[in-house]
């Protein structure tokens, strides 16, 4: 884990408000692990003041590492305008990733919006084992050109809500004929809205699969220090708060609270 | 371990610290969670995140909201407790060759001595500080730190349950800082420092609720620096025992301010968040400001505002 | 004059406002220093620079110093008094199609009701907001808004010498906002608006003095917002009077933070030195925010935050 | 006086940590006169919040007006960065300019430092009428390219501080000489630090001459609402304080406290 300015590549719209941005940071990508993410500190005065959380969503060569953001707000908005060139304070990178299960079983990722961008590295590290890709957005426009991470077009579907590519409704449709239709055990992988998780994680349950989750939650420090990123752990576990920064982002579906 | 130009020793009541720069409680952690980015010894100390007699949950999340130049927190000053502090925390701190404080707090005021009696025989821990923004259970919920008889008899009770120096923090939450600071200098007290968060609230305009689970949390950052800043100036004029400076300190200039005004050392809380080295920058940021206008001796600038 | 599709007139104790966005006091000048710019008209009021019986020349310069996200300000109510104020600026209240609210204040209780009597001469002025902010030279130099029993004697002195609708004026600078609220309540305000500024200082580290002549000064803007806020939520929850709500609104983002949390108006005050238009704007941005969600009432949305 | 969105179309660094932008608005450069000046908003965030003052230096064309500006602090610096093509909101034209005195009588401009940025635009607006310009700096390296103001060389003076161009010494020593040499009657015009003006104000009392001033203030609203930019006046002005903003900038040196 390293705290320092990196230089900004690249910074591309993929999608309607969606970017990908280049890094190039060696100790980063040396360190970095699907599920792992990096806090940045979109410019030097103090509004907005705390740095942003984006997940790692894939590396490039020895030391690039990539982020894919959509402009929700102040700090993603302000992060649109770096041009390539620029210096960015990055801190990571941080939190536990996906525990890539043994070779034999396959894997489903399951993304909603921007929580496809974990997954993107996952199926990145994948490579060579079995594996599907399913992708949830509202619309068309929202869908990233992701021709950069080589995905497989056979294994990767998409749904979107109002039909304009792809499945007509929920990623989590998909996810259901896709579990229905595999013989063999398959691990899920998941990450996206809350409510789309919390069905992941309830199909998992019903169909007895391992499920992991990679959780949000606003953050300060990103360290295990400022306690602000807690999110209510399920029975299963002993504790009654769980910390998104360092006991996650990503987390074994039963231990959260749904 | 850096070396500087400027002697940046300040005495501090009982203690003596190699420079006047803290951690402030509950945004450095218990020490450990910083240790792949900087050396907490660089830093004249550090203070602990509070720690109370029984572990605590915390409350409800979202426990955190950014504000424009500031943060509200409502972390429900979540912590392990002071046994499992002792047995996995404090080994620890052993190897931390800078002062160490410990960050208390209770309910009631038999709260607060318990607590400061287990930490007794901690020698790790150097010093205390007691937060008294907290609701007083036993009196309808109103913070003990609002009151000044309040005030001094929890500095009271914990001076009678430990040997160590004791720092009481004061809540800014408060019409005049001034007779609070007087009752806990009268207490006993070893310094004051102060300020801690000041009650905020954010709504969401989508859902139209509280952004916090608590409903209302404590601002912080730089947004409160200008408040802090007169408050210190107040106590320094109010008592005769040290002040340490605390809200919204993020570069060495920032303070600068508050030791001029009078402070003899300032605590960095959020400004860890956006740089987890902020401590150690002002540190250094001092040795510059001392070199670049020939003060050897950083003590020389304590006190020295001149109003008109 | 704009027109807007949402219904954004509010009843406001005895007025009748027809949005809720007021430009606050001491930052909208006698109404025609903007009006190059913007028709104040298009706002649901105006509240002018305080005035006091006699002429204050105000504190020494500097008089403002920016802080993050936040300004300090010491001007030292410097007005032209009631006299000239009648003379010169009434005259040309005349041509708004708004509200208009004078903002008084005293440094006796005999001067608040003075200046008060004066007004009633002048009815372009449909209210009176009252600052209770001002320090009591007979008691001290306490300021008389830090206390329930001295900001009741206000409130009463001023209705006792006018007709007109008395507003009260909170300070954010005690511990607790809702006995004085309570009071003002008691003593027959219309309404009472809050927060005014809080106190601050800062100092400049090259001359090691204050950066204002008057050594503090109240901060303003955004970075006091949830501050302002949480005590207004408070101020709700306590009396059943009409509440505006003033401190750190730039946007119509942070109106309705106010409104839904409960306040019935709000007022602009720094925001309109960053964008003389903001007080429109807002207006603007409420209309757009209800036309959106099918809102056809603003008045609905007034203190419709769900907690728990 | 507007309120308004303009284009930066050039921003060009011209000495050390001084930088020449060149901002379109018709409706500013209509009714600006030297001694005006403009309140720039620097960025879109609330750190820094208030917008900062700067003495229009001169017209380009029917639509561009000239600021001259130093990097001292945060709002600066952040002017500094902005590219060409980028809008930044822009008030004014504000306050009182320079009265440009009748023909006959040959004028004495004295700047410091940034504070000949509105005397450029004085000297612009005096074309053909008797001047000389006399400038003073702290070192050469302050002194800016300002090619584009085609001043006359033959009565453009400068002192330097530390000797390293021109006079050796105070603009005031050049000023003193001028005044001197002088058989006619001169108008002062002047601005710079605080100093700096007092000597040029004390001159012209000593010697009868009339003199401007341009003065500086910490400005919240730059229109005359919110009374921070008080200075202290003289006891041959009714008032105790005047306002830079609507008062001044420009003001005769008598009516100001020194
Ligand atoms: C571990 C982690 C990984 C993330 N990875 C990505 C990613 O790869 N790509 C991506 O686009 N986004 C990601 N996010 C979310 C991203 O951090 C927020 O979208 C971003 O911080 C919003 O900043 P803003 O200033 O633009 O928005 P703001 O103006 O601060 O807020 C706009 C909206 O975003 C929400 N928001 C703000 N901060 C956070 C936060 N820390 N977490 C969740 N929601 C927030 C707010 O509630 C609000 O609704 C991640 C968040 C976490 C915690
Ligand atoms: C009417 C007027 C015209 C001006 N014209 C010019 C000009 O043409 N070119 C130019 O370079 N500068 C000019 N200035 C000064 C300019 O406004 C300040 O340098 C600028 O606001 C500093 O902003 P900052 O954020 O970079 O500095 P900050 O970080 O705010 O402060 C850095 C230093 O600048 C000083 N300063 C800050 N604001 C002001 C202010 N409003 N007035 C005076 N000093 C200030 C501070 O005291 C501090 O010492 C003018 C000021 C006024 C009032
Ligand atoms: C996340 C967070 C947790 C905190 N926890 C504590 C605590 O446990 N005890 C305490 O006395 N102060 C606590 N504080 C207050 C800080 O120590 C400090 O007084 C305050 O944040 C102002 O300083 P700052 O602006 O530098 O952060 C906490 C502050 C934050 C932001
Ligand atoms: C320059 C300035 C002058 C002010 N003058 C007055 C005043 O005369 N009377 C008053 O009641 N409040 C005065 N205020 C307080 C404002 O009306 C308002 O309560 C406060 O600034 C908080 O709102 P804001 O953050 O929107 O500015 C003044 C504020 C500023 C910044
Ligand atoms: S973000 Fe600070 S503990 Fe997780
Ligand atoms: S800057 Fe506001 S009155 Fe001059």
């Amino acid at each position: 884990m390293v705290e320092q300015e990196v230089a900004v590549v690249f910074n591309e719209q993929v999608a309607l408000d969606t970017f990908l941005m280049g890094l190039q940071a060696k100790e980063v990508v040396r360190e970095a692990a699907p599920g792992h993410f990096v806090m940045v500190r979109v410019h030097k005065g103090f509004d907005p003041l705390l740095r942003r959380p984006f997940s790692i969503a894939g590396t490039l060569g020895g030391d690039l590492f990539l982020i894919l953001y959509r402009v929700v707000g102040q700090g993603t908005g302000i992060l649109a305008e770096v041009r390539s060139g620029s210096r960015l304070s990055v801190l990571g990178p941080l939190g536990n990733g996906f525990r890539i299960v043994s070779s034999g079983t396959s894997s489903c990722l399951v993304g909603g919006g921007m929580g496809v961008a974990p997954l993107l590295f996952l199926a990145q590290r994948l490579n060579g084992m079995p594996f599907s890709f399913l992708a949830g957005y509202g619309n068309a426009a929202q869908i990233p050109a992701l021709d950069s991470f080589g995905l497989n077009p056979e294994t990767f579907h998409i749904a979107t809500e109002d039909g304009s590519r792809g499945h007509h409704g929920m990623v989590t449709d998909l996810l259901e004929e896709e579990v229905a239709r595999l013989k063999e055990p398959v691990a899920l992988f998941t990450c996206g809205p809350r409510p789309m998780m919390s069905r992941v994680a309830e199909l998992a349950l019903e169909q007895g699969l391992p499920c992991q989750v990679s959780l949000e939650a606003e953050m300060a420090c990103g360290l295990g220090a400022c306690q602000g990123c807690a999110v209510e752990a399920s029975s299963a576990t002993d504790r009654f708060y769980l910390h998104v920064c360092t006991d996650g982002p990503v987390l074994d579906a039963g231990r959260v609270a749904w | 371990m850096e070396s500087y130009i400027t002697d940046l020793r300040v005495e501090f009541g009982p203690l003596r610290l190699k420079n006047p720069v803290l951690a402030a409680s509950g945004t450095f952690g218990y020490g450990d969670e910083f240790s792949h980015l900087s050396d907490p010894s660089d830093m004249g100390g550090i203070v602990l995140k509070g720690i109370s007699l029984r572990p605590r949950a915390g409350n409800p999340p979202p426990r955190i909201v950014e504000t424009p130049a500031g943060m509200l927190n409502a972390i429900g000053l979540a912590n392990i407790g002071v046994d499992r502090f002792l047995e996995e925390k404090v080994p620890r701190l052993r190897e931390m060759d800078t002062v160490v404080i410990a960050n208390i707090y209770g309910h009631t005021l038999e709260e607060y001595g318990a607590v400061a009696r287990r930490l007794e025989v901690a020698p790790e821990i150097t010093a205390l500080e007691v937060n008294i923004s907290c609701p007083n259970v036993a009196q309808g919920g109103v913070a003990f730190g609002t009151d000044p008889g309040q005030s001094a008899a929890v500095t009271r009770c914990v001076l009678d349950n430990t040997d160590k120096p004791v720092i009481v923090k004061l809540s800014p939450n408060v019409t005049d800082i001034r007779p609070i600071a007087r009752a806990v200098e009268e207490a006993g007290a070893a310094a004051i420092s102060l300020i801690n968060t000041i009650t905020g609230m954010v709504v969401d305009v989508e859902t139209r609720r509280p952004r916090l689970g608590n409903v209302t949390g404590g601002l912080s950052g730089p947004a409160i620096r200008p408040v802090a800043l007169r408050m210190v100036y107040e106590a320094v004029n109010t008592v005769n025992i040290p002040v340490i400076g605390v809200g919204g300190i993020v570069t060495a200039h920032d303070a600068l301010e508050f030791l001029i005004a009078g402070a003899s050392a300032v605590q960095v809380g959020t400004a860890h968040f956006v740089d987890p080295r902020a401590g150690i920058h002002i540190v250094k940021g001092l040795d510059d400001y001392c070199k670049e206008r020939g003060i050897g001796r950083l003590g020389d600038l304590i006190g020295s505002l001149q109003v008109n």
